[in-house]
């Protein structure tokens, strides 16, 4: 079973190359996509929240009422949880929303992508 | 009177809405029938939870036993195909109405739909449990780490806390060993092992520690989990002081049952019932799986939490009673295809884990063997209890050593040996029985077979001193032969040195990597994992 | 008339306990203690909770928290969670966009 | 069978029937609510638009709203202990066209022949006060002093309060017949065989009240619809007055949790049917949304996150039955608000407390008599 490793990038870590079951993990075509104005890259058609999750990001958003930070809880878009402000649209699901090039994914605060001190 | 301009319903014999196991095997036996047939489903892939599920199946042949979850959909779906049916994907029915019509979300707009028959095939979705930080990100469900894992190859964490041990909390926490994640341990309120001891003794030998009759006290950090503190409960489920452990971990996984997800029957109006027993919500439904409204059907489970088999069953059995509904076969023709489904059902409704034994204390095997208590109350069994099962034997030479001690309805492993030595018989949950009269020829095919990885080939004397254990290994990296590292137990303690001696793939074992390891033969029935040195 | 009919049932008083602060509905943020003190105040219904909290009312539609809204609330007042009624279920099933939902295109056949 | 006393009975707990609990429970009147579904609030009192406005109402039912809005919003979140989240901040009534100007007119003179501050402006003036609304308004009448609340939360705050008082409720209970007793409205029979007895009972069950009242000889003329509403998700603030369309196309408003609920219609109100409970058809909530959109364009991405139906009681002339029925002694009407009962419930629930209590009301009710359905010719 050989195990050779298509690319070693530090914060790839979270990411699967060789499955003992499943075997290569197939991706789509490597895309870049913007997560709160940085510049970061994703496989196009994994969630969203896959591709921030391999970057190792673990908070989507900010609850309205106390500001507590929320992810992924359920990853089949039932709980809402993973909501985020994509291409400036809130309360996007992504963990079922599919990453396409281009896309800017924000952090939410609230209902919106500004940080509460200046809402 | 403004009328809408909107031309025709589109109408079909049957609308099935879920293309997940039950979904699909509906849709199939309909249009084998010749009815009409589309399947509607919001996800992107179709297949539900068996793209999920890795392991291998339990049951008989015809219950597709040993294959994998998510081969058995790439089956499926390519069935459905054969049979003609019409599968729909990121196709999210927003509403079930009146007069049998839904309304389907597809890209940016919606569609309307009637059927002159509707298979509801939802499915269900993970309970949930609360405590202090519940909320924190990198609390996950079980679901959702398989989720991650299985469909998107993503680790949900690299240290995971599992609560819950029924099939789901076993089975995942073995999955995200193999996706390359550490499980800090498995937790569970309940002093006993929910799931099949099987999937726990895989997962208990591999050395995560089992800690039964305890729950979370509270998960750590600020922004997201750092750590977790878990303590032992009374049986009324209250905590005891003195008794907390803290682990570092970065995921917690929640395992604590399902939910049958029902809304789209409760909506159009169907009568339900709060059933704990199946779950939860759910529709009261005839024997044909019809509900209060003629023609609306439920099938899997939405309908009472089972297995992924009893839904696939469940959903051919709804395809042909639509069928009959529908004026396309007779009733005589609809009982002749229902026999065998109810056979097939009725067979995996049996053995310790039936629906009908839920919250029945079981204290002997159907063959008057006590059962392991070790294995309930620790995930594994007690070296003192091993011997007392039909499928632990001696003799000189390699011989299978079956550590399957519950009456589940599972036999390919009597299928697997070639050479008959292993015997489960006509009621498939008998325990598996070796015959040490057989000579056994190291095939290693049983090992492969057992979908509960609980069958070992063991020499327990070559002669010069040591034992040769082979065990079925599905982890990354495999260890190369001439390894050296340490066995461990059925308790995951380490128990002597080892030596990997022989590595052995192939095609027919289906992705289980058999691992042959040496030991001082004072071992054999002791050692039954390797651990390589670090 | 059952058990919960008569909205003057002596069910004692709110008395603030451990484990009040939870929060039990993850979309609009409602405690333990706030289902358990509206329950005092007459909200002995999962809807009468719903409308008067929101606890159930938020982005998911209540798929997150009812079955732990109804094991509260069934305590509160000491019945089976089987006693109480099921949370209600309405269109649409998941978050839609207005513009979609208007979208009735019908004649275009993909 | 089981026999009650009370010196009030109050026949529906929508939020007519628990605000006047409220008001008479206030005065140590001892009054029992009998409410037919498992719900407090149930009906039209939970499924409704919210809004509080005088405008667009007939002048025989507006001294009312105007006594409600001048003397018992502004206070009532402290007085019933919840936060009914009023808003005074003005009704927009939209309009694009020369037809849509005229309704508005009429709506506008009407109103201002029976004192209401209301009057007509412009486009530019209307987006003034909203911005997002689309260029095509051209006209809209505005009502200052007009607004909109949170009607599950007023409705359970005055169950609340009324019951903390002593009022006593019993959901689930279904009320078969009313009975004289020697010439005066005395006892109310239950579908469990109970019998409730009270020296004054209102019926206030909206479309239900027509059957009870039957039972005594006394008709109330009105038929029911099925209106259908829905709401978004929470969005960042946009607007905080309540709107509605000469076209009435659609009505509602932005809450303070940030959801839009509007309601609207597909055209076919009076002739939805339901399965037992209200439901929602299948074409009226995309018909709403279209409403919407041709107004703000900028909710055309707002997700919608549920949809409901409800019945209203329509009343032969557009205004409720209200006060005593002397051919029936001891017997109070409240019914037929023709879905928009909420903004004048306050107003209803304190003058009929105080004509169960005095035999009087401070607005003069007599236009809104339960004999006054006449023959055209």
């Amino acid at each position: 079973m050989e195990q050779e490793l298509i690319w070693d990038l530090e914060q790839e870590k979270q990411r699967i190359m060789v499955h003992p079951i499943l075997g290569r993990i197939e991706k789509g075509r490597r895309v870049k996509f913007t997560y709160d104005g940085r510049e970061v890259e994703g496989y196009e058609g994994e969630p969203i929240a896959a591709a921030l999750k391999a970057q190792g990001v673990m908070i989507h958003r900010y609850t309205a009422k106390k500001h507590s930070p929320r992810g992924i809880f359920c990853a089949i878009g039932r709980c809402t949880d993973c909501v985020m402000v994509v291409d400036g649209e809130p309360n996007i699901r992504t963990c079922i929303t599919p990453l396409r090039e281009g896309m800017t994914v924000q952090t939410q605060y609230g209902v919106s992508a500004e940080p509460f001190e200046n809402q | 009177m403004p009328l809408p301009e909107r031309n025709d319903m589109k109408r079909y014999d049957l609308i099935v809405v879920g293309a997940g196991p039950s979904g699909l095997s509906a849709a199939i036996e309909a249009s084998k029938r010749g009815v009409k047939t589309i399947v509607f489903d919001e996800n992107a892939r179709p297949g539900g939870q068996l793209f999920k599920q890795i392991h291998k199946f339990f049951g008989s042949k015809e219950h597709k036993a040993k294959i994998r979850g998510f081969v058995i959909g790439q089956q499926l779906l390519d069935e459905a195909g054969k049979a003609g049916v019409e599968v729909v994907l990121n196709a999210t029915v927003i509403g079930l109405y009146q007069d049998k019509e839904i309304v389907v979300k597809t890209g940016d707009t919606v569609h309307h739909y009637k059927g002159d028959s509707i298979i509801i095939a939802t499915g269900a979705s993970e309970n949930m449990v609360t405590f202090d930080g519940w909320t924190l990100p990198g609390v996950i469900g079980a679901g959702a780490a398989q989720t991650l894992m299985n469909l998107h190859g993503i680790k949900p964490g690299k240290r995971v806390l599992m609560l819950g041990s029924g099939n789901v909390g076993l089975v995942v926490s073995f999955q995200l060993m193999q996706a390359g994640c550490e499980v800090a341990a498995l937790v569970d309120a309940a002093p006993e092992i929910g799931g099949y001891g099987v999937h726990a003794a895989k997962v208990a030998r591999t050395g995560v520690p089992f800690y039964l009759s305890h729950t979370i006290v509270k998960a750590e950090g600020t922004d997201h989990v750092t750590g977790v503190t878990i303590a032992a409960v009374d049986d009324h489920f209250r905590f005891i002081p003195g008794t907390e452990k803290h682990f570092d971990v970065d995921t917690i996984c929640v395992a604590v049952g399902l939910s049958p997800m029902s809304q789209l029957l409760k909506m159009a109006g169907c009568r339900m019932s709060d059933d704990p027993k199946r779950g939860g919500q759910v529709p009261i439904i005839d024997g044909h799986g019809e509900t209060s409204i003629p023609g609306l059907f439920a099938a899997g489970d939405v309908s009472g939490i089972e297995e992924a088999s009893s839904a696939m069953i469940e959903g051919r059995q709804a395809g042909i009673y639509a069928a009959e509904f529908l004026g396309f076969i007779s009733k005589t023709e609809m009982d002749n295809g229902e026999e065998k489904l109810d056979a097939a059902l009725d067979g995996l409704r049996q053995g310790m884990f039936a629906p009908k034994n839920r919250g029945k204390n079981i204290e002997k095997t159907e063959e008057g063997i006590d059962i392991s208590r070790n294995l309930l109350c620790r995930g594994f069994i007690g070296d003192d209890e091993i011997e007392r099962f039909p499928g632990v034997t001696h003799k000189a030479g390699v011989h299978p050593v079956i550590e399957c001690t519950q009456n589940i309805p599972c036999n390919p492993c009597q299928d697997a040996c070639a050479m008959h030595c292993i015997m489960v018989g006509k009621v498939i949950t008998a325990l598996p029985a070796v015959d040490p009269s057989l000579k056994c020829a190291d095939c290693g095919m049983c090992v492969a077979s057992c979908s509960g990885q609980a069958i070992f080939l063991v020499n327990e004397d070559c002669g010069d001193g040591t034992a040769t254990v082979t065990l079925p290994y599905e982890f990354l990296p495999v260890p190369d032969e001439g390894t050296r590292g340490r066995a461990l137990g059925r308790n995951g303690q380490e128990v002597c040195d080892a030596e990997v001696v022989k590595i052995r793939t192939s095609p027919a074992y289906d992705h289980t990597t058999l691992l042959t390891m040496s030991v001082p033969k004072e071992f054999a029935m002791k050692a039954r994992f390797f651990k390589a040195n670090a | 008339m059952n058990t919960l009919s008569d909205r003057s049932r002596d069910i004692g008083e709110f008395v603030s306990q451990p484990g009040d602060e939870m929060i039990i509905c993850r979309c609009e943020e409602i405690t333990k203690g706030e289902i358990r003190r509206a329950v005092h105040e007459g909200m002995f219904t999962m809807t009468e909770i719903r409308r008067y909290l929101r606890a159930g009312m938020g982005l998911c539609q209540g798929q997150t928290c009812s079955k732990l809204v109804k094991g509260i609330v069934a305590r509160e007042l000491k019945v089976s969670p089987a006693d109480l009624e099921p949370a209600t279920s309405r269109v649409p099933m998941r978050p839609i966009e207005m513009k979609v939902f208007a979208n009735e295109n019908e004649d275009e056949d993909e | 069978m089981i026999s009650y006393k009370a010196d009030v009975i109050i026949i529906g707990g929508g939020i007519i029937g628990c605000a006047t609990a409220y008001y008479l429970a206030k005065n140590n009147i001892s009054v029992t609510v009998l409410e037919a579904s498992d719900y407090i609030g149930n009906g039209g009192s939970s499924r409704n638009g919210g809004g509080v406005r005088q405008s667009g109402r007939d002048p025989r039912e507006l001294p009312l709203v105007m006594y409600g809005i001048r003397n018992l919003w502004p206070h009532l979140s402290e007085e019933i202990g919840v936060d009914t989240e009023y808003h005074q901040d003005g009704n927009l009534r939209l309009g694009k066209n020369v037809h849509h100007r005229e309704i508005l007119q009429g709506l506008t003179d009407r109103a201002n022949k029976v004192g209401l501050d209301v009057r007509m402006i412009d486009g530019d003036e209307v987006r003034k006060i909203i911005p997002y609304l689309s260029d095509e308004v051209t006209v809209a009448s505005w009502c200052p002093t007009d607004g909109h609340a949170n009607p599950l939360t007023t409705t359970l705050g005055y169950y609340k309060t009324a019951r903390k008082l002593g009022a006593r409720f019993y959901t689930g209970v279904k009320v078969m017949e009313l009975r004289k007793v020697k010439g005066e409205l005395r006892r109310v029979l239950t579908d469990d065989g109970s019998v409730f007895e009270a020296d004054q009972i209102m019926v206030a069950a909206g479309y239900e009240s027509r059957k009870l009242l039957g039972s005594v000889g006394i008709d109330v003329p009105m038929t029911r619809s099925l209106l259908e509403a829905l709401v978004t998700e929470a969005e960042p603030h946009m607007f905080d007055q309540m709107l509605g369309t000469a076209d009435a196309d659609f009505y509602g408003h932005q809450t303070k949790h940030g959801s839009f609920v509007f309601g609207g219609s597909s055209g076919f109100e009076g002739f939805n049917k339901d399965n037992g409970t209200p439901m929602t058809s299948s074409i009226t909530a995309p018909a709403i949304c279209r409403g919407i959109m041709k107004y703000f364009p900028d909710l055309a991405d707002a997700k919608i996150v549920r949809t409901w139906a409800g019945w209203s009681d329509k009343s032969a002339d557009g205004v409720p039955v209200l006060g005593r029925v002397e051919e029936v002694p001891g017997l109070i009407v409240a019914c037929a608000f023709t879905g928009h009962g909420f903004g004048i419930a306050p107003a209803i629930g304190d003058q009929m407390a105080k004509l169960i209590m005095s035999g009087t009301t401070d607005i003069d009710i007599s236009a809104l008599h339960y004999d006054r359905f006449k023959a055209k010719i």
